[in-house]
C-alpha cells in the first residue's frame, strides 16, 4: 500500500504544475488511451502518397526542412525559416508549399477548405496528422537562429499580449494567470514553458469536443474567433509567429503527438 | 464521405467485401426492442436480464468526471466464472442501452468502449453467467453532454 | 512620463529576450495585424482598430499609471447611457443571457441577439457549476450588496462599460460595443440583484 | 462509405489484447433529425472462428475504438474484425498477433 501511495505521489510530482490540480487528468488520460487519432494518420498517409494536382505527383518528395522525402523528425523541427520561400513556415504552411510547388496546385484550390469538421475532415488536417506522427520521440527544436526566426518569435510574443477585437481581449486574458478556468476547462499559461511543453508536444490533435482532428492553424484561428476579431489569414505571418512563440516556449519537450484533447 | 476521400481510401477491398458480406446483413442479429427502449428497465427486459443481482465481480473502470460527454471511455471486466455476455447501459441517455457483447469460447469477458453520455448518469453493466444475470453500477459525472453535438 | 504614455510610445518593459532581436513596436504589430486579418461575416476590420484603453493597456502590460487610468476611466464612464427608471429587468431572461455563449463572432448571424457569456468567467449560481474563474464569483451578489438604485447603476454601468471602473479589466464593454441591448443589460442586472434570482439564493 | 480501420493484436500476460479503430460517424438521431447512422454489429474472429459478437447503438462515440481480450493466443494468430451498420455498409480488417 505504501508503495502505491509513494508511486502516486511521484507521478504527481512529475506532472506539470497546472495539470496537478486538474480534476480531468484521469479523463484526459483515458481518452488519450482510447483515441481514434491513429485513423487520421492512416488516411493522411494515403493522401500523402496520392498523385494529385496538374503535375499528378504525390507529396512524397516534399522537403519539410530535413531534405526531400524526409518525414522523420520534421514536424518537431518546425516552425523554421526556409530559404526557398524566404519566410518562417510551420508544418501546415510547408505542406501547402509542397502542394503548390510539387503538385502544381493553386493556393486557392489547395486551401479551399483548410479546416474540416467531424463529418468531413480536411485534406490538410489528415496530412498534418501523418507528418506529425513521424516526429514522435523527437525533441522539439523550432528554428531560433535566423533573424526571421527571431523576428517571428518576438512578433508572436508581442501578439500574445495585444488587446484587440470587439471585446478587448488579448491571449493573456485567458492564458495569462495560473490556475484559472474558462467554464470547466483549465487554462494553461502558454508563455510558461512548463505549461507550453506538454501542450505543444501533443498538437495537432484529435479534439473530443469537435470529434475530429484539429491543427495549430485552427487552434489559433479559433481563439481569435472567440476574441471577436476578424479572421486571421491561414498561414499568415501573424498565425505562424504565434505558433513560433508557443513552440519556442515549449522547445526541448519530446514530441508525443498527434494527441487527444478535450 | 465525399468523393475526394472515397478515392483516396483503401476501399477496393472493402467494396468487394461489401458484396460478399450481404448475406451477413440478413443474418446479423440486432435487438431492436432493447436498443429502442427508453428506460434501462425496459431494455433489460428485452435482453432477458430483468432481475439481475448485484455483484462485486463486475468491474467498471471509467473516469469519475468526464470533461465531454461525446467520448467517455468505459472499461468493463467480469470476474464471474462462465460469463457469456456483457451489456453496458447509460441510465439517463435517451436510449440507455449502449452495447452488448457475447463472448464465446476463446474470448475473455472484457471490453473497452467509448460511449456518449448526455448528462451525469449511472452506468449499469449487466453480465450473464450460467443463465443468471448480475449487475454493477458506477456514476460518471459529465460537464458537457455529448449526444447532440 | 505621462506624455510618453499618451503617445503610446514603446516602454522600457523589455524583459531580456532569449533571442537578441528587438521586439516590434506596438505600431508595427498593429500594421502586421491589419495586413494579416480579413473581415469575415459580422467581424469587420474596424474591430482591430485599437482605442485608447486597448492601446494603453497593451503598452503597459495592463498596469497603466494611476493618474492616467483615473482620467481615462472617467472618459469611459461618460460613454454609459442609463435608461430612465428602474434598471432591473427580468432575471429569468438575464439567466439565459448570462449562461449563453453565442454572439458577435464572425460565423454567427448578426440578426440574432448575442449572449453575455458571463459563465465563461464568473461563478453565479449554486445550481450551475460549469462556470469559469477568470473573473470573481458573483454568487450572492445582490444579497450582500442590496439592490438600491445606486447598486443598480453600478451593475448596469459595469456591464455597459467595465473599463469605466477598471481601465484594463478583462471584461468586455457590452453596451459600449453594442453587443447587448438596453433590455438585455437590465435583465442581467436583475439576474445579479433580484432577491428571487438564483444568484441570491 | 466505409472509412479505414486499424487494428493491433499483441500478446500480453498469456492473453491476446486486441485494439481496433474504425472510421464511422456514429451519428445520433439528435444530430441527424431522425436519420441516425451507426454501426450495429461487430464480429471478432480468431483464425476464422467467431469469438465475440457485439451489438452496439448510436451512443457509441464517433470513430469507435474497442479493446477486447482473447484467451491465450500465439504469435501469428489471425484476428479479423468486421462491422455492419444500419445502412448496410460494412468493412473489415485483419491482422496477425504480434
Amino acid at each position: 500500500m505504501r508503495a502505491i501511495i509513494g508511486s502516486a505521489a511521484l507521478a504527481l510530482a512529475m506532472a506539470p504544475a497546472w495539470a496537478q490540480e486538474s480534476q480531468f487528468a484521469d479523463y484526459q488520460k483515458r481518452t488519450a488511451e482510447a483515441s481514434p487519432v491513429e485513423l487520421f494518420e492512416l488516411i493522411g498517409e494515403d493522401l500523402w502518397k496520392k498523385k494529385q494536382g496538374p503535375n499528378n505527383v504525390s507529396l512524397e518528395r516534399c522537403d519539410l526542412g530535413k531534405g526531400p522525402g524526409v518525414l522523420k523528425g520534421a514536424h518537431a523541427a518546425l516552425p523554421r525559416y526556409f530559404k526557398d520561400t524566404d519566410r518562417v513556415m510551420d508544418t501546415e504552411t510547408r505542406i501547402l508549399h509542397c502542394m503548390m510547388t510539387l503538385q502544381g496546385r493553386s493556393r486557392e484550390e489547395a486551401l479551399k477548405r483548410p479546416f474540416g469538421d467531424a463529418s468531413q475532415p480536411s485534406e490538410m488536417e489528415y496530412l498534418s496528422a501523418y507528418v506529425a506522427g513521424h516526429s514522435r520521440g523527437f525533441k522539439m527544436t523550432p528554428g531560433t537562429k535566423h533573424p526571421k526566426e527571431k523576428a517571428a518569435y518576438e512578433l508572436g510574443k508581442k501578439l500574445f499580449t495585444v488587446r484587440t477585437g470587439l471585446w478587448d481581449f488579448s491571449c493573456t486574458s485567458c492564458h495569462g494567470t495560473e490556475g484559472k478556468r474558462i467554464r470547466m476547462s483549465e487554462l494553461p499559461v502558454l508563455s510558461d514553458p512548463k505549461a507550453a511543453r506538454p501542450l505543444m508536444a501533443t498538437w495537432p490533435a484529435y479534439r473530443v469536443s469537435n470529434s475530429t482532428f484539429k491543427t495549430m492553424q485552427w487552434r489559433i484561428n479559433n481563439c481569435y474567433r472567440q476574441m471577436r476579431t476578424p479572421e486571421p489569414v491561414w498561414g499568415s505571418e501573424t498565425v505562424n509567429a504565434m505558433n513560433m512563440f508557443l513552440t519556442v516556449t515549449a522547445q526541448g519537450a519530446t514530441y508525443r503527438g498527434p494527441g487527444t484533447k478535450r | 464521405m465525399n468523393d475526394q476521400r472515397r478515392g483516396t481510401l483503401r476501399l477496393a477491398g472493402a467494396l468487394a467485401l461489401a458484396a460478399l458480406l450481404k448475406p451477413f446483413a440478413a443474418l446479423a442479429a440486432w435487438n431492436q426492442a432493447a436498443f429502442a427502449s427508453k428506460s434501462s428497465a425496459d431494455a433489460l427486459k428485452s435482453l432477458g436480464t430483468a432481475s439481475a443481482e448485484s455483484s462485486g465481480q463486475i468491474l467498471i473502470e471509467a473516469p469519475q468526471i468526464a470533461e465531454n460527454g461525446a467520448v467517455v471511455p468505459i472499461e468493463v471486466t467480469s470476474n464471474i466464472p462462465g460469463t457469456t455476455s456483457l451489456a453496458v447501459l447509460v441510465e439517463k441517455n435517451p436510449y440507455p442501452l449502449v452495447a452488448k457483447f457475447d463472448f464465446k469460447e476463446g474470448a475473455l469477458p472484457f471490453v473497452k468502449i467509448n460511449a456518449k453520455m448526455g448528462e451525469t448518469s449511472d452506468v449499469r453493466v449487466v453480465a450473464m453467467a450460467g443463465g443468471k444475470a448480475y449487475q454493477a453500477t458506477k456514476e460518471i459525472k459529465v460537464t458537457i453532454g455529448g449526444c447532440g453535438g | 512620463m505621462t506624455k510618453n504614455w499618451m503617445l503610446g510610445a514603446g516602454l522600457a518593459l523589455l524583459v531580456v529576450p532569449p533571442l537578441a532581436v528587438a521586439e516590434p513596436s506596438d505600431r508595427e504589430v498593429q500594421q502586421v495585424m491589419k495586413r494579416d486579418f480579413r473581415a469575415k461575416g459580422q467581424a469587420g476590420m474596424d474591430r482591430l482598430q485599437q482605442d485608447g484603453a486597448q492601446r494603453i493597456c497593451t503598452a503597459t502590460d495592463n498596469k497603466p499609471p494611476a493618474a492616467l487610468a483615473k482620467q481615462m476611466e472617467a472618459d469611459q464612464l461618460k460613454s454609459i447611457v442609463y435608461p430612465s427608471g428602474s434598471l432591473m429587468g427580468d432575471w429569468k431572461s438575464g439567466a439565459k443571457i448570462a449562461w449563453g455563449g453565442r454572439g458577435m463572432q464572425w460565423h454567427e448571424d448578426p440578426k440574432k441577439p448575442a449572449d453575455g457569456g458571463c459563465y465563461n468567467c464568473h461563478e453565479m449560481s449554486p445550481q450551475r457549476t460549469s462556470a469559469g474563474t477568470i473573473g470573481p464569483s458573483l454568487r450572492g451578489f445582490g444579497k450582500t450588496r442590496g439592490n438600491g438604485m445606486e447598486m443598480q447603476r453600478y451593475v448596469y454601468g459595469k456591464i455597459y462599460n467595465a473599463k469605466a471602473y477598471n481601465l484594463c479589466s478583462e471584461m468586455p464593454r457590452f453596451g459600449h460595443t453594442g453587443s447587448l441591448t438596453e433590455q438585455q443589460m437590465k435583465d442581467l442586472t436583475a439576474y445579479l440583484l433580484d432577491p428571487t434570482s438564483p444568484v441570491n439564493q | 462509405m466505409a472509412g479505414p480501420m486499424k487494428m493491433r493484436a499483441t500478446l500480453s500476460g498469456g492473453n491476446t489484447d486486441v485494439r481496433v479503430l474504425m472510421s464511422h460517424p456514429m451519428a445520433t438521431e439528435q444530430q441527424t433529425k431522425g436519420k441516425p447512422h451507426f454501426i450495429q454489429n461487430l464480429t471478432v474472429k480468431v483464425n476464422g472462428k467467431t469469438v465475440i459478437e457485439g451489438e452496439i447503438s448510436q451512443a457509441v462515440s464517433r470513430n469507435p475504438v474497442f479493446s477486447f481480450r482473447l484467451k491465450g493466443g500465439a504469435k501469428g494468430d489471425k484476428i479479423e474484425v468486421s462491422w455492419l451498420d444500419n445502412k448496410g455498409d460494412t468493412n473489415k480488417t485483419e491482422t496477425a498477433v504480434a
